[in-house]
């Protein structure tokens, strides 16, 4: 097969395979019987000409990195973690405890203590299915799948007969304390003659997920047990001979994936609705695994397409909000993302390989 | 004069900027076998994945008989008479011989009278070429050499009448191999017509009729086997004299370094494969570890190394070693001074998708002298690697290469720069050359002996007898297990090792291949009850 | 002119969301009018719809579904000027006077629909099913309940949840097993209060002959003959109303009972033969003896118990 | 419990069981041939839709039924065009199908019929109608047997027995034809398939299409059988069920019944019992909904252990010497 130069696969196939998935899905909108164009134009102007719009395009991205960076963690040794979901519901337990039942006299102090608490609790729930695969070789896609229905089960426990306060009706949470409140990207950047994103759900966490990235990159490139990841997932027979643990490297990976995924747990429960309530996931379990894979694993690919994805709901809010076109569409053009940028890539990259070895052959 | 069997008339093909066959012709005459020699990516395998309708050429015509021909696929291939045993076999592993044999051959929609009619045809071939297989066994638990069988039957059953051979001999024993000669003497004396692609000089001499010779993907020469020599054509080869034979001083061996009592080995499905091994390798010696493949010296290299447990004791330097639970890996064998060349350098040697300057630290990669903080030093490691891949002559000497883009020659020299430059005491070495063409095995085999001479004690286990004999100054023999006999080099010869290697340890006189031959049938058959 | 928020449930849940739709539907009908609705699809724009409609000057904006109610805390202050109204939601009107809370007596409507279901039960056992397993539910089954044993004290009462996720509002076929282990255990009548799983809670009353009971809106039309009677919960008046007064809402906090038509039960000429007069006039009565205080309806939200079933 | 109460939780169990039994076959057609399909819940799904649409217009739900079958055999292609044609990621290919349908199904529902991603409700021939078997009636007062006879074998859809049948058929196709055999030795070792001179791609494509005309059956079932209409994402998590089921059955047809029929019961047994009260203890509702999956994850640990999968699976075939 002819071999792309690098800066077209990383940039170029996504891009075209973007552009395939935005025509068909043009053609959804076509078909029924609204307007593409528009549709597209008013996507945009809510989502990114708006400082509002950048205001939930960041909040729903800083979910989406955070279970793409957990997806893409538990993918360096080839460990398919479908289980981001539940994770993350759980991630969102530790949270709602650490503030509901902590007294925190910063906000500062809380989020420490409520990330590590998110990680601590989205790694546990993250720990049965990956020693299960360890030990015993119970396919981990199954298992993960399995325990995002009993985190809901759980949670719904949790929530209906313990945690919600007297009275209420929600299976939610009381409110957290208010010195649990953390700054939204209208408290920072928001100045009186300059109303910035008011209103709008981004928040400090945002920042959480960029280091993560950043965290994320460094273990999987820089250190030895990012190295022994990755040659796990390469080759389990080369990192027995190494004297790597698969059993070890297996379990804390998903560890470090499951406590990714928690973190979103952050930006939810804390950040945005500052209280859990049962469905804060919202599929960005699965949205992860769009996101890991468009970002070809990378850390900085994956905080792109969690840009992206964050666009797309956002942009589909806006259209929901001023048009008569039901919700779902979001949810077949993510499904048309996913198909051309994760699984039909070839179908760009090898006319475009073929493209570009002509024009090699022909200088 | 009859039509050649096989013409091939200006074969091209590309890979990408990679021009793996440039222009070749050849003719191959029936009731013959013509050799093709040629470097690691040469192009042999891409030849005949042509003329086997596995690739399609860019350019060129392919004569069958006289006709001109089409191959588009290996249907059409198959349909001209061509039959091929790939180097890796293409085997359905949980499938018996017989559902193999029939595959894609089949009559009619249902099994049953495809399997009846099956099971008749390979009892006569069975008879007419020697060679014999259980019909009913699963693929999976027969040896190498009757899979490498099985494969030719079932090019036969599709009654091929030419009949490619891609590097047959490189996992056989010296017994299996001769008697795969024996069988190709046979079809050639029925008249069937045999391409052989092998690295190994003396099996060229041996068998064929005619050889060519391939270089950078072009066809440099096509002689007759009877006026030429193996001098010749290593040069043809590679461009240059070749030194075929190792160039070494006697052994000066000292204290024992490596010593080995009593250690067993229970696999996965609980069969022993390790019943207690004593051996003791010295300072400044090479003991070589003879043995058909799956006498346990595999096993015995995996205990040594860290990654597969037994009993027993092994001591380094007067010091036990743990042989299982914590401080048994790869990792705590290296720092106890044990070095390994794996015996499969793409499975287990390397990371295939890793570039060579990673693999250069691979199993050493927690050495805190590559760590800068909680980094690795990636700068520095890289930086080393550059400078080991000159010294062990790595081509390309491009440290950025993924390890998968060498060539097998060269991913075993990054494997031994590795193992080599960390100055071990004990170093273990499995296969270190094969399918590793002959410009590449002299400059292994030299390293190997001047590690030697610096005073290593060296166990190395290799399925080439020839490399045995040339490498080592001591050789044990396996046989199930057990260590049936150690000799000196310089008193032993093929025969004895032959015998030993089935275990049999009185020669019995007369044909001792037919010996080795009904030894290694007994335990085949064990071996299918145990699975 | 107004705007109207759906809850994740979506706008055709055949439920209260639809309910709501009716009612803008109906004032669009009437007075010409224009509004805007959305469907949520996510927690983190119900207060961004808020924000949205608030800041493009619709004014009233309407939600439905409790969930709504924290979001409107947080975003009324914001825009002073507006006015929301949260249906089964509620906000401190000291602290928020531009809001408009309306609740709904639940566990009066079906207590009357219980009654109904014990006079037309030959069995002696009525089931209940519920959909995601949440107090406003439980206040329905305890309700119906106490409304059954009104009728009958001997009288067994099954209830199910169909879940305890949000996809319990939308599982047919587990409505459907649910139904048919409640009429092997006896039962002849069942009450869906469950969303889209009360679709399959009907059919399969309707397949196997016995009687069932709507919720919301009025469902008697989709089995005709075989739907004993529906609980309504008027939403689509709650919603005409406020529509209707637009920018002049009243705000506070309000509960529609029997006494204002708020709940009430079917009854129309798909199950007029269901319903016999000595039926009516015993529900009816019921209905007054609430109105006035002599009978009271425990609600289970009150103290998260009931009396008349056990969860 | 009573005999009764037996024979109703059993009932239940077949029809329980039946869609994810189509489902399972469904996958080890696919992941026999070597193809993964975590997509089987996307193919149910949209066959559901289209079953309950066309039958809806219609009025007949043999048309709904092959609506729903081509519709799901779409489905497959695409998958089929993803992991085999193009050899992308099938895990990836399976999940985007599952997206893909949840939001078809509800748009084009909704574009159709405006009720909010419903079909219309489906009466008369727009559903199946259950059979009732030879003597069930003159049969069901003879004791223990009669029942059984009457309640639990006689008296369910056409399309419960088609399953049952499909289990012998599906074993006697892989074991007892070429075309299993192939089948089998594409899923195993694709090269010596290729070797041999068939088509891999002709044989993936194959099993794919089978794997969507199963599919296409178990939404069908649920939308038409089971249920008389569609709503949005009926499946349920179905299609994942079946997946577990079919690594518990070690992808063999037998035990792939068996299996289902377990994961039937379960369901059956934890929609009957919700809230078991252990004299004083109360077992939460949510502790019996999440049993299934918890017996799922026990199940695959304690039980399976380590379930070899075809050797070939979810590698896309690239030609290799
Ligand atoms: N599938 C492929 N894709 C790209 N390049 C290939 C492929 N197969 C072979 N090549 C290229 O073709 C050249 C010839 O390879 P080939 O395998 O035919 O050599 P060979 O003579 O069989 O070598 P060896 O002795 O190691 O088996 C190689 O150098 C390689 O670069
Ligand atoms: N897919 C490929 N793409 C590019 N180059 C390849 C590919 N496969 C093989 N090569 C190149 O082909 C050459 C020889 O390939 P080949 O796989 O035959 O190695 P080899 O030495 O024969 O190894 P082995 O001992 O396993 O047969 C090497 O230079 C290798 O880099
Ligand atoms: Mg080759
Ligand atoms: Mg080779």
């Amino acid at each position: 097969m002819d071999k792309l130069p690098p800066w077209a696969d990383a940039v170029l196939v996504p891009l075209i395979s973007l552009l395939l998935a935005a025509a068909l899905s043009a053609l959804v909108i076509l078909g029924i019987g609204e307007n593409p164009v528009d549709a597209f134009t008013l996507m945009v102007e809510g989502a990114l000409l708006r400082s509002a719009g950048w205001g939930y395009t960041l909040y729903y991205a800083t979910n989406f990195i955070f279970t793409g960076l957990a997806v893409s963690v538990a993918f360096h040794a080839r460990l398919f973690n479908i289980g981001g979901e539940g994770q993350a519901m759980i991630g969102g337990l530790g949270v709602a405890l650490v503030c509901l039942y902590l007294p925190w006299p910063h906000w500062t102090l809380a989020l420490v203590a409520a990330s590590i608490a998110a990680a601590i609790f989205g790694a546990a729930w993250a720990f049965i299915p990956a020693y299960l695969q360890a030990k015993r070789g119970s396919h981990i896609v199954i298992t993960t799948i399995m325990f995002n229905f009993i985190a809901a089960a759980l949670l719904n426990y949790l929530l209906v007969n313990l945690m919600k306060p007297a009275g209420q009706q929600d299976p939610a949470t009381a409110i957290f304390p208010a010195a649990t409140h953390l700054p939204t990207f209208q408290d920072m950047f928001a100045a009186e003659a300059n109303p910035l994103f008011r209103g709008a759900p981004g928040n400090v966490t945002f920042f959480l997920a960029i280091a993560a990235c950043v965290f994320v990159w460094l273990l999987i490139w820089r250190t030895r047990l990012g190295y022994e990841i990755r040659a796990l997932g390469h080759s389990e027979s080369a990192a027995r001979y190494a004297g790597i643990s698969p059993v070890k490297t297996i379990v804390v990976a998903m560890l470090i994936s499951g406590g990714l995924a928690g973190l979103m747990g952050v930006n939810t429960a804390m950040g945005e609705a500052e209280r859990l309530v049962m469905n804060s996931t919202e599929g960005a379990g699965f949205i992860g695994i769009a996101v890991a894979l468009m970002g070809r694993n990378h850390p900085v690919g994956v905080f792109l397409a969690a840009i992206l994805f964050g666009f797309l709901y956002q942009g589909g809010a806006e259209l929901a909000l001023w048009t008569n076109i039901p919700r779902e569409l979001i949810v077949v053009i993510q499904a048309l993302v996913i198909l051309f940028t994760g699984a039909l890539d070839n179908m760009v990259r090898i006319p475009l390989a073929r493209l570009f070895a002509r024009g090699r052959r022909a200088r | 004069m009859t039509d050649p069997a096989i013409e091939l008339k200006g074969i091209s093909k590309a890979f990408g900027p990679v021009q793996a066959n440039k222009d070749i012709s050849i003719r191959v005459m029936p009731g013959t076998i013509h050799g093709i020699i040629g470097e690691n990516g040469a192009g042999k395998s891409t030849l005949m994945s042509i003329l086997y309708g596995f690739y399609a050429a860019d350019a060129g015509e392919i004569w069958v008989k006289g006709q001109r021909t089409q191959i588009p696929d290996s249907q059409a291939a198959i349909r001209a008479g061509i039959g091929m045993v790939f180097q890796h076999f293409k085997l359905v592993q949980n499938f018996t011989v017989l559902e193999n044999v029939i595959l894609g051959a089949e009559d009619g929609g249902l099994l049953k009278p495809s399997l009846a009619k099956a099971r008749g045809a390979l009892k006569s071939l069975a008879e007419e070429y020697e060679l014999s297989v259980d019909p009913d066994t699963q693929v999976q638990h027969l040896s190498v050499g009757h899979q490498q069988r099985v494969e030719i039957l079932k090019a036969l059953y599709r009654e091929a009448d030419i009949l490619i051979l891609d590097e047959p001999t490189g996992v056989l024993t010296p017994a299996e191999a001769d008697h795969l000669f024996r069988i190709l003497d046979n079809l050639r004396a029925e008249g069937k017509t045999i391409i052989l692609i092998t690295h190994k000089l003396r099996e060229i001499m041996e068998i064929t009729d005619t050889v060519s010779v391939m270089r950078r993907g072009e066809m440099t020469a096509t002689v007759k086997t009877a006026e030429t020599s193996p001098e010749e054509l290593a040069e043809l080869m590679v461009g240059r004299k070749v030194l075929l034979r190792v160039d070494k001083a006697p052994a000066q061996p000292k204290a024992p370094v490596l010593q080995i009592e009593d250690l067993r080995h229970v696999d996965g499905q609980g069969v022993e494969r390790l019943r207690g091994i004593s051996l003791e390798v010295r300072a400044g010696e090479i003991l070589g570890l003879a043995g058909v493949a799956g006498n346990g010296q595999s096993e015995l290299l995996n205990v040594l190394g860290g990654y597969a447990d037994a009993t027993g004791t092994v001591r380094v330097n007067g010091k036990d070693i743990p042989l299982s639970g914590a401080g048994c890996d790869g990792m705590a064998r290296r720092g106890a001074g044990i070095a390994h060349v794996p015996e499969d350098r793409q499975r287990e040697g390397l990371i295939m998708p890793y570039t060579a300057w990673e693999n250069t630290v691979f199993g050493y990669h927690r050495d805190p002298a590559i760590q800068s903080g909680v980094l690795m030093n990636n700068a520095a490691i890289r930086e080393e690697a550059g400078a080991k891949m000159q010294r062990f002559d790595v081509r390309p000497p491009n440290p950025d290469l993924a390890a998968r883009n060498f060539s097998g020659g060269n991913q075993q020299k990054i494997v031994l720069a590795r193992e080599i430059e960390r100055n071990p005491d004990v170093l273990l070495i499995g296969q270190p050359t094969r399918g590793v063409d002959i410009g590449a095995i002299e400059f292994i085999h030299q390293q190997i002996v001047r590690l030697r001479d610096e005073g290593k004690a060296i166990l190395l286990v290799s399925v080439e007898l020839d490399e045995i004999f040339a490498l080592s100054d001591r050789i044990a023999v396996m046989f199930d297990g057990r260590v049936m006999g150690t000799r000196d080099a310089a008193d032993t010869d093929q025969r004895e090792l032959g015998l030993l290697m089935a275990g049999i340890t009185e020669d019995p006189g007369g044909d001792a291949f037919e010996a080795v031959d009904a030894a290694l049938e007994r335990k085949d058959r064990r071996e299918a009850v145990h699975g | 002119d107004p705007a109207l928020i759906y809850d994740l449930g979506g706008k055709f849940d055949k439920s209260f969301n639809e309910a709501a739709f009716n009612g803008a539907e109906q004032w669009a009908e009437e007075t010409g009018g224009n509004y805007r609705d959305i469907e949520l699809q996510s927690e983190a724009q119900r207060e961004q719809a808020l924000r949205r409609f608030a800041e493009a000057g619709f004014n009233p904006v309407i939600t439905t579904g409790f969930s709504m109610s924290t979001p409107i805390d947080n975003v009324a202050g914001d825009y002073p000027d507006t006015k929301f109204v949260t249906i089964d939601g509620y906000v401190d009107p000291e602290e928020h006077p531009n809001v408009k809370s309306i609740s709904f007596a639940e566990e009066q409507g079906s207590y009357l629909v219980g009654m109904l279901a014990a006079m037309a039960s030959e069995t002696g056992t009525v089931s209940f099913v519920g959909g995601m397993d949440i107090p406003l539910i439980r206040a329905f089954a305890c309700g119906y309940a106490q409304g059954a044993k009104a009728v009958n004290e001997d009288i067994e009462v099954i209830a199910n949840m169909t879940g305890t996720t949000p996809a319990a509002w939308n599982d047919p076929v587990k409505g459907s097993e649910l139904t048919n282990a409640q009429i092997s255990q006896g039962s002849d009548v069942v009450f869906a209060a469950a969303g889209g799983t009360g679709i399959g809670v009907l059919q399969t009353a309707a397949d196997e002959d016995i009687l069932s009971i709507g919720v919301d809106s009025n469902q008697n039309h989709l089995h005709p003959g075989q739907v004993l009677t529906s609980m309504l919960k008027r939403v689509d008046v709650a919603t005409y109303e406020a529509m209707q007064a637009g920018e002049d809402l009243d705000t506070g906090t309000e509960r529609l009972t029997l006494e204002d038509d708020g709940v009430g039960y079917a009854l129309d000429e798909n199950n007029r033969d269901l319903i016999t007069d000595e039926m009516q006039e015993r529900v009816d009565e019921a209905r007054q003896a609430i109105i006035d205080g002599e009978v009271e309806v425990h609600d289970y939200r009150s103290d998260d118990s009931c009396p008349a079933l056990s969860f | 419990m009573d005999f009764a109460t037996v024979l109703q939780v059993l009932d239940s169990t077949v029809r329980l069981a039946t869609p994810l039994l189509f489902a399972c076959l469904a996958g080890l057609f696919s992941e026999r041939a070597g193809v993964i399909d975590i997509g089987l819940e996307g193919k149910m799904l949209i066959s559901a839709f289209f079953s309950a649409a066309v039958a809806a217009a219609t009025g007949s739900v043999w048309l709904g039924l092959l609506a729903g079958i081509v519709s799901s055999v779409m489905l497959s292609l695409v998958h089929g065009l993803a992991s085999i044609t193009f050899r992308g990621n099938q895990l990836i290919s399976g999940v985007a199908i599952n997206f893909l349908a949840a939001g078809l199904t509800v748009l084009i529902a909704q574009d159709w019929f405006g009720q909010g991603g419903r079909t219309p409700s489906l009466i008369g021939q727009g559903r199946w109608g259950n059979i009732t078997l030879p003597f069930a009636n003159a049969l069901s007062d003879v004791p223990v047997l009669g029942p059984l006879y009457a309640q639990l074998i006689s008296g369910h859809s056409l399309l419960v027995y088609l399953g049952l049948l499909t289990v012998p058929l599906t074993w006697w196709i892989l074991f007892r034809t070429r075309f299993g055999l192939r089948l089998r030795a594409v899923g195993e070792a694709p090269e010596a398939v290729d070797t041999a001179g068939i088509s891999v791609t002709g044989l993936r494509f194959a099993a794919v299409a089978i794997c969507g005309l199963l599919c296409g059956l178990a939404g069908s079932y649920l939308a038409t059988g089971l249920q008389a209409g569609f709503v949005r994402d009926m499946t349920a998590g179905r299609g994942y069920i079946a997946l577990a089921a079919l690594i518990f059955a070690k992808w063999r047809p037998w035990y792939a019944l068996m299996a289902c029929l377990l994961f039937g019961l379960l369901q059956a047994v934890a929609l009957r019992y919700q809230n078991i009260d252990l004299g004083g203890l109360t077992i939460p509702v949510q502790l019996m909904d999440a049993l299934p999956y918890i017996l799922t994850v026990v199940i695959l640990a304690g039980f399976v252990g380590k379930a070899i999968p075809p050797r070939a699976g979810g590698e896309p075939y690239v030609k290799e010497r």
